[in-house]
């Protein structure tokens, strides 16, 4: 269906392939995995026409092509979810969805009607539930991922591709997502997964190629292989090395002290936080628990000042915090990795070395005047102990992969020495490797004496991690597990168990509640009805 | 140290008036009937006037002084807009002139096409126009009634003339070109390279560059002139800013007075009092007093006595005999 | 295959508001985006914010002065609004991309001065000729903006220049002013009147209208937004990001060089002078309408309200009669810092809900 | 061999553009230099190029203040109107001598840029619009305080109009010392790098804890006071205050030349050495055109062809 042999990509300063061969085949799912920075995007964006490849050819149904624009991709049949997210946020759901195929009436307008109604019929067979007409932006990252996946099955592809399709979404719609892609298989696709998520491999891949440094290193079923080996493939390291890694590293218990460090008491913003109290001790990692949307980095957000509260006290280690102001909170010793890497995150034009010591500027500084030695000490120092990898410290962080641009923000904050961290998805797109040492880094800090708020979707991490759990749900505490309490049965419990508000938005369509209880066998798809209807929307764009 | 060029505009110096050059018996009229409206008291009208650009440079500022200061002494009411150096802002301010009520109008334009809306509004509701400074391309006595104003062109002509007796016609001179696509240069220039041509084939016209009618772009392209044409012998400045621009490049560059013969056009306080130091050779007066004369023909017109439709006045000029004495009636 | 889904929305939900509630073809010409009531008033607020000002200065105007609310003033506010309205029309486009035209003054007036000396060789000539070389300009801006990726600003600074210097060079240096022949069909486009309004203000609204179809209700309005809104997305999306660029200057130069061949039919002269400091005026209609100067949201009717609150604001400095032109200038700076602060107010509220 | 060569070949490539692109306005100054030495008259004498920098200096004042502004994504058009501004301030206080003036100027620049940078970090007017405003109503106010042109005749301002120290001029000196003060900021201060990450992403700048408000004032404030001051020293030159006309168009040609000096306009990324080439290349470029003697019509082509290729060559490449 579409292959590539030989296939050579040059940055500025970095070879992200070099001489890869790869071929995804209709029905089946292909696995394409590899460290941070392997070249995994790179080589998506290079099969869909986002960049030129320096050597090497792509062959699609049979014919030698070379896409100049991700728009003759998907004209060719290649629909395509791009690592973070990548649609027009300030247009609605509906408008993200079809742009660029309409539905249009006679007199070749388009019909908004039409559009709306089918746009809500897709999402809704994801188990989302939004009003379409909304901008895009006031949803949440994970929310918009499952649009972006929406609108790459609703086109009538031949090959879907996705990168990392599942960062931030909860069980209850990977699950979705999985369904979807056995249905894309069973109709004959070609499906291209990449994600770092290995177990999710295992369900539903038939085939994995796994790149290193540019390099492919194998390609295979995945059924032949098994997590370890998989790993010591991504790392170049031998089996003995990295048993173990993929699996938390999270050693459990803290001791934490008796006085909180941060107590945050009735935070309330409107139509989003309703008196949300949570308090997290010294040494002590408390996570927050909930589905998508239910308020978590919006509560993270709040007690970081980056979302000025209507009402309730921010507290750090006895003295009350000026709410609604980001410097104040820094200053108080709070801070917030953000879950929008991308548009809230890095600073991309500037240097890795810059955006690490962005925060902790005013402390390398003397007079106002940079103290470059310092600097380079703290950037030198974390660079080594994240490992991050970038050409140097002088590399642009837009440049980077997506896990090591994660990591420059992670030490931007402990340059920081602060007093509690406010952790919003912090592995999110990070590799085994690397998740391992982030996840020993939040043990080590807590152990440290920091308090560690931990909000992801990821469920074992959440489990594993957390001293604690509170459990979020429309913006309202809803439950505290505490102790032997913190399971992932007690979790997903305490969700479900909570009586159904009238939020418009929350409301777990009938088919896919069904999906949520974690462990159980495959749930039945919600229908073959996203794929179907919007084939006829494919259709409808050439009229 | 004292400097009096702030105190200037004295529009109540009569003995500076403007004089009409030829009240000849041969020029075309225009009255009442022939145009076409009815007699008012002119005591009892309001007259609406439109100015062109901001009163910020001298010329512009005894202008409007003068239209206000004669407006008010026969205790008349006066309406005025200005349109800040943009010509669809005139046609709007005097449409909003009309639409308020101004039974009569005065107007500086700020360019001589381009009135059709303006012209149709006035006659709709036969209003008479007296147009100051710059004429409009119309008929006279149909569309407007009179023009009063300086003959551009004549003032380039006297401005070669001077330049022509301080060069003595020959040598290389320059010219400091006003805004582009305005009038007025286009007729200063004409009428000094016509009269160059015609008089002193010897003098050549080496070099026009615009100074945009301002003081600090003068002095910019004459800084670049003397160093590319060192011999240069003369510059006409076609305002009296950009010629005292033209002095400053000329005194930074350790030029002596009068080493580079400088003519210019207004007569500026400031300008003639450069003629008196010796930097500037002479200056063709543009009398910007229209007070007087405008509602002098605006009287006679509304009462039905006939008026000339072009009233040429008759513009001095200050050269190095008369500088001293005739100080005091620069603007 | 598509009666399968011919399930409705509002059939769907058995319990809970639908999420298509209020939902009817009609949103998207009220709130553009919009979704929950609190939401849509303010966005209702915020688009109609410069209406509300509008009308007030209005309400305002007409108590204060007599002659204001009078047909002939508001019919010269009318069509002198019109030309500018044309221009804000383009401006329109090209600011929701995120981009900027600084050259539409000088394509106005060489679209006058062309539409003038064609007029020489009949109306067709007359409109064709400035609408086929200020829509070159515009394209050419495109192309140096979508394909070279140069700066709008930039690439439509040098175009203003080199536009001014195309009129200078076909009227002599400015002296030679093209006159249109008063009796022409073309001259009659700026002053006929229609049911007692100029033939410009219908053409104007005429515009308008089409505009704001394209805008809202064709895709290629739909690629205009995501151009604007996210330009990486939006190729990765498989808009045709350089074509819909290449587009929006082209229509732009295609707006300010009519507006300009319509002017002089109404002046019924090239003049050559014109135009200067219009692109400021347009770009500050167009955000005081409440279009986004980074992009990706705007109106077309936006725009049209913030032409006429500039009129409306110079014909009341000019209502109050002897205000120094010094003053003149201190007071609309002021007032439009004062719109901007209301409407960039109301933007901001709604932003962050 | 062959994957030496395609080892080699994009990378080099690259590498030579990215020099063309850091280094594209200094070509291009070297190339109009050449061009005037080899066809323009009399042009190689110390004189003319005093006159050229000393023309250049309060444009390139000005656009250092706009480097700045444009870095922190924002632009500002007010400059001129500040030049009118502290044009009028100088003669007005002049009485109480030159440096109560001169500080009064300066107060005035800072004053606009407060009102600028306030509008743009706290109520989040948009810095085009904001500045817009500034601009007509700036150069109204200083109308408003002196009506009409003024001679200024006090020893101090001429002899820092036309004076130099060791044979070269002050307004030389001062433009020079600026520019090295203002690289220096963007170089090496915290305030700089803050600058930076606001224009190149102001909601990371705002979630890293950055006083964003802060910043963007100061910003603007700088700009103001680089204008004033660009304001003092034309009066200087000119010996006169002319707020009608000091200072027009000043905002474009300021852009011009931080844009053609490879600033880009979307913010992030600051280039101070570069402006200072932009503003001599856009002085030289006009400074050809008039010792030629073109007529405007050629003047204004020329000067379009020449900024579309100057940006060019300084375009953001690799995007894509
Ligand atoms: N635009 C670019 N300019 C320069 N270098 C780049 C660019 N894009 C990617 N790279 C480099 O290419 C290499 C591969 O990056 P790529 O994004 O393909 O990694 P990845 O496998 O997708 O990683 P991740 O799992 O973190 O997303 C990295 O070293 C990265 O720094
Ligand atoms: N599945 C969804 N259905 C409806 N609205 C959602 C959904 N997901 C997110 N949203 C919207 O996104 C907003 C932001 O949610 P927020 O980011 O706080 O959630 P979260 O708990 O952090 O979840 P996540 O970040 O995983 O999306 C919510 O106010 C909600 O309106
Ligand atoms: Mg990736
Ligand atoms: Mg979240």
């Amino acid at each position: 269906m579409l292959s590539v042999t030989g296939l050579t990509k040059t940055f500025p300063g970095a070879r992200a392939l070099d001489g890869v061969d790869f071929a995804a085949n209709p029905g089946e799912v292909h696995a394409l995995i590899g460290e941070n920075g392997a070249g995994k995007s790179t080589l998506i964006k290079v099969l869909t026409g986002v960049y030129q490849p320096d050597a090497g050819e792509i062959v699609h149904d049979g014919s030698p092509v070379r896409f100049q624009t991700p728009l003759e991709a998907q004209h060719a049949g290649i629909s395509t979810i791009y690592q973070e997210v990548n649609l027009v946020p300030l247009m609605s759901v509906a408008r993200n969805l079809f742009l660029g195929r309409e539905p249009r009436n006679r007199l070749g307008l388009i019909d908004f009607r039409r559009m709306h109604g089918e746009a809500d019929e897709a999402l809704r067979s994801l188990g989302l539930r939004v009003d379409v007409k909304r901008p895009l932006r006031t949803l949440g990252v994970g929310a918009q991922q499952m649009v972006a996946l929406a609108r790459a099955v609703s086109v009538d592809a031949r090959v879907v591709i996705m990168d990392e399709p599942t960062s931030s979404l909860e069980p209850r719609e990977v699950r979705t997502l999985f369904g979807v892609i056995r249905m894309l298989k069973e109709r004959d696709i070609a499906v291209v997964y990449v994600s770092h998520r290995l177990d999710e491999l295992y369900e539903v891949c038939d085939k994995v190629t796994v790149l290193r440094d540019g390099k492919l290193v194998h390609t295979g079923p995945i059924a032949e292989l098994d997590r370890l080996r998989l790993v010591s493939l991504m790392l170049g390291r031998e089996m003995g090395e990295v048993s173990g890694e993929g699996v938390t590293k999270f050693t459990g218990d803290h001791h934490a002290g008796r006085e909180p460090v941060l107590s945050a008491q009735e935070l309330t913003v409107r139509h989003t936080l309703h008196q949300v109290s949570v308090e997290v001790r010294p040494g002590e990692v408390v996570g927050l628990g909930g589905l998508l949307g239910s308020g978590r980095s919006e509560t993270a957000k709040a007690i970081a000042g980056a979302l000025p509260p209507d009402s309730g006290k921010v507290v750090v280690a006895g003295s009350a915090v000026r709410t609604g102001s980001t410097p104040a909170a820094i200053r108080a010793g709070i801070s917030l990795l953000p879950e929008d890497r991308k548009a809230e995150g890095i600073v991309p034009g500037l240097s890795v070395r810059e955006n690490i010591a962005l925060a902790a500027l005013p402390g390398l500084s003397r007079f106002g005047l940079v103290d470059d030695a310092k600097v380079d000490k703290i950037v030198d120092t974390f660079m080594t102990r994240l490992r991050i990898k970038a050409s140097g410290p002088h590399q642009k962080v837009g440049e980077l992969s997506g896990g090591n641009q994660q990591k420059v923000l992670l030490a931007r904050w402990l340059a920081m020495q602060p007093k509690v961290l406010l952790l919003d998805e912090p592995t999110r797109g990070i590799d085994v490797g690397a998740k391992a040492e982030v996840q020993g880094l939040i043990d080590e800090l807590a152990d440290e004496g920091l308090g560690v708020l931990l909000i992801s979707s990821d469920m074992e991490e959440l489990i594993e991690g957390s001293d604690r759990v509170v459990v979020l749900k429309d913006g309202a505490v809803i439950a505290e597990l505490t102790g032997d309490d913190v399971t992932e049965d007690r979790l997903m419990h305490a969700i479900a168990a909570a009586p159904e508000s009238d939020a418009e938005l929350k409301t777990v369509a009938p088919d896919a509640a069904a999906i949520v209880a974690p462990g159980s066998a495959p749930a039945p798809v919600s229908g073959p009805a996203p794929v179907d209807k919007t084939s006829s929307g494919g259709e409808r764009d050439h009229d | 140290e004292d400097d009096n060029s702030d105190k200037s505009s004295s529009a109540g110096e009569k003995d500076s008036g403007q004089v009409v050059a030829t009240p000849g018996a041969d020029d075309k009229t225009c009255d009442i009937t022939q145009f076409g409206g009815e007699k008012i008291d002119l005591k009892s009208a309001t007259v609406g006037f439109s100015q062109s650009e901001k009163e910020a440079n001298p010329f512009r500022i005894a202008e409007t002084a003068s239209i206000k200061a004669e407006a008010e002494e026969r205790g008349i009411k006066l309406l005025s807009a200005n349109a800040q150096t943009q010509f669809s802002k005139q046609i709007s301010d005097v449409q909003d002139l009309i639409a308020k009520g101004a039974d009569l109008l005065v107007i500086a334009p700020l360019n001589s096409d381009g009135w059709g809306p303006v012209l149709r509004s006035a006659a709709a509701k036969k209003i008479p126009i007296v147009t100051i400074d710059r004429k409009i391309n119309a008929t006279a006595c149909k569309d407007y009634v009179s023009f009063i104003g300086s003959d551009f062109i004549e003032q380039g002509k006297r401005a070669a003339d001077q330049m022509i007796e301080a060069t003595g016609g020959k040598g290389e001179v320059a010219i400091l070109l006003g805004a582009a696509g305005n009038n007025v240069t286009t007729e200063r220039t004409k009428g000094f390279k016509d009269q160059i041509a015609a008089k002193a084939p010897e003098l050549k016209v080496v070099f026009e560059q615009t100074g945009e009618f301002a003081r600090e772009k003068g002095q910019q392209v004459t800084e670049q002139l003397i160093q590319s044409n060192p011999g240069i012998n003369g510059i006409y400045a076609e305002n009296d800013e950009m010629g005292l621009g033209a002095v400053n490049a000329l005194k930074g560059a350790g030029k002596k007075a009068g080493a580079v013969k400088i003519v210019t056009v207004d007569g500026t306080r400031n300008a003639v009092q450069g003629i008196v130091d010796g930097w500037i050779s002479g200056v063709v007066e543009s009398n910007p007093r229209f007070g007087p004369l405008a509602f002098q023909t605006l009287d006679a017109f509304t009462k039905g006595e006939k008026v000339a439709q072009d009233i040429v006045i008759q513009d001095g000029a200050y050269t190095p005999e008369n500088a001293k004495a005739d100080l005091g009636k620069a603007f | 295959m598509t009666h399968t889904h011919t399930e409705r929305p509002a059939r769907a939900t058995g319990s809970g508001p639908s999420p298509g509630k209020g939902a009817s073809g009609k949103d998207t010409d009220e709130a553009p985006l919009g979704a929950s009531r609190a939401e849509r008033l303010s966005a209702l607020a915020q688009q109609h914010g410069a209406l509300v000002t509008l009308l007030l200065v209005a309400i305002g105007a007409s108590i204060g002065f007599d002659t204001f609310l009078t047909g002939d003033n508001l019919e010269n506010m009318a069509v002198s609004s019109a030309f500018l309205a044309i221009v804000a029309l383009g401006m329109t486009f090209v600011i929701i991309t995120g981009g900027i035209d600084l050259s539409v003054g000088s394509l106005f007036a060489l679209g006058g001065v062309l539409g003038a000396w064609g007029s020489q060789y009949g109306t067709l000539v007359a409109l064709l000729l400035p609408l086929a070389v200020c829509g070159l300009i515009g394209l050419v801006n495109g192309l140096l903006i979508a394909k070279a990726r140069l700066a709008p600003f930039i690439v439509t600074l040098a175009a203003m220049l080199a536009a001014r210097g195309i009129l200078l060079a076909i009227t002599d240096e400015g002296s030679n002013t093209y006159l249109v022949d008063e009796k022409s069909f073309f001259a009659s486009l700026g002053q006929e009147k229609l049911l007692g309004i100029g033939v410009p203000v219908w053409i104007t609204v005429a515009l308008f209208v089409v505009g704001a179809v394209m805008l809202r209700r064709s895709r290629f309005g739909q690629y205009v937004y995501a151009v604007g809104g996210n330009e990486d997305a939006a190729a990765l999306m498989g808009a045709p990001v350089a074509r819909t660029k290449i587009a929006v200057y082209t229509l732009s130069g295609l707006c300010a060089g009519l507006a300009g061949a319509l002017n002089a039919a109404w002046l019924v002269s090239g003049v050559t002078i014109l135009g200067t400091g219009m692109e400021l005026e347009a770009i500050s209609a167009v955000v005081i309408g409440g279009t986004l100067l980074t992009g990706g949201f705007g109106f077309i009717s936006g725009s049209l309200v913030g032409v006429l609150l500039l009129k409306v604001i110079q014909n009341v400095i000019n209502q109050i009669g002897s205000l120094d032109s010094a003053y003149q200038q201190v007071v609309s700076g002021a007032f439009l810092a004062v719109v901007v602060i209301a409407q960039t107010w109301l933007g901001r509220r709604r932003r962050m809900m | 061999m062959t994957e030496l060569a395609l080892k080699g070949a994009p990378v080099d490539r690259a590498r030579l553009l990215r020099l063309l692109q850091d280094y594209g306005v200094y070509a291009g100054v070297a190339v109009l230099l050449l061009v005037n030495i080899a066809l323009t008259p009399h042009f190689l004498s110390t004189e003319n190029f005093r006159t050229q920098a000393v023309q250049v200096a309060p444009v390139l004042i000005v656009a250092l203040g706009m480097a700045l502004a444009i870095g922190s994504e924002g632009v500002d058009l007010s400059v001129g109107s500040v030049m009118a501004l502290s044009t009028s301030l100088l003669s007005l206080y002049l009485g109480y001598g030159p440096w109560v003036a001169l500080i009064v100027a300066m107060l005035g620049g800072a004053v606009i840029g407060l009102a600028n940078g306030s509008l743009i970090a706290f109520i989040g007017v948009q810095p085009i619009v904001a500045t817009l405003a500034l601009m007509v109503a700036g150069r109204g106010i200083a109308l408003v305080l002196l009506p009409q042109l003024k001679d200024v005749r006090d020893p101090g301002m001429s002899s820092l109009g036309s004076g130099d120290l060791f044979g070269i001029p002050y307004l030389v000196l001062i433009a020079a010392a600026l520019a090295l003060a203002v690289g220096f900021t963007v170089k090496r201060t915290t305030f700089g790098r803050q600058l930076l990450a606001i224009g190149d992403s102001r909601p990371a700048a705002q979630l890293a804890g950055l006083p964003v408000r802060r910043v963007l004032i100061l910003v603007y404030v700088i700009a103001g006071v680089l204008a004033a001051i660009a304001g003092v020293l034309a009066t200087a030159r000119l010996q006169a205050s002319d707020p009608t006309s000091l200072g027009t168009l000043m905002e474009l040609s300021a852009i011009t030349a931080v844009v053609v000096g490879g600033t880009p306009l979307s913010g992030g990324r600051i280039r101070i050495g570069g402006t200072v080439a932009g503003a001599v290349l856009i002085q030289l470029l006009t400074a050809t055109l008039i010792k030629h003697d073109l007529p405007p019509s050629w003047t204004q082509i020329a000067q379009a062809v020449v900024i579309v290729l100057a940006v060019y060559a300084a375009r953001e490449r690799g995007k894509r």
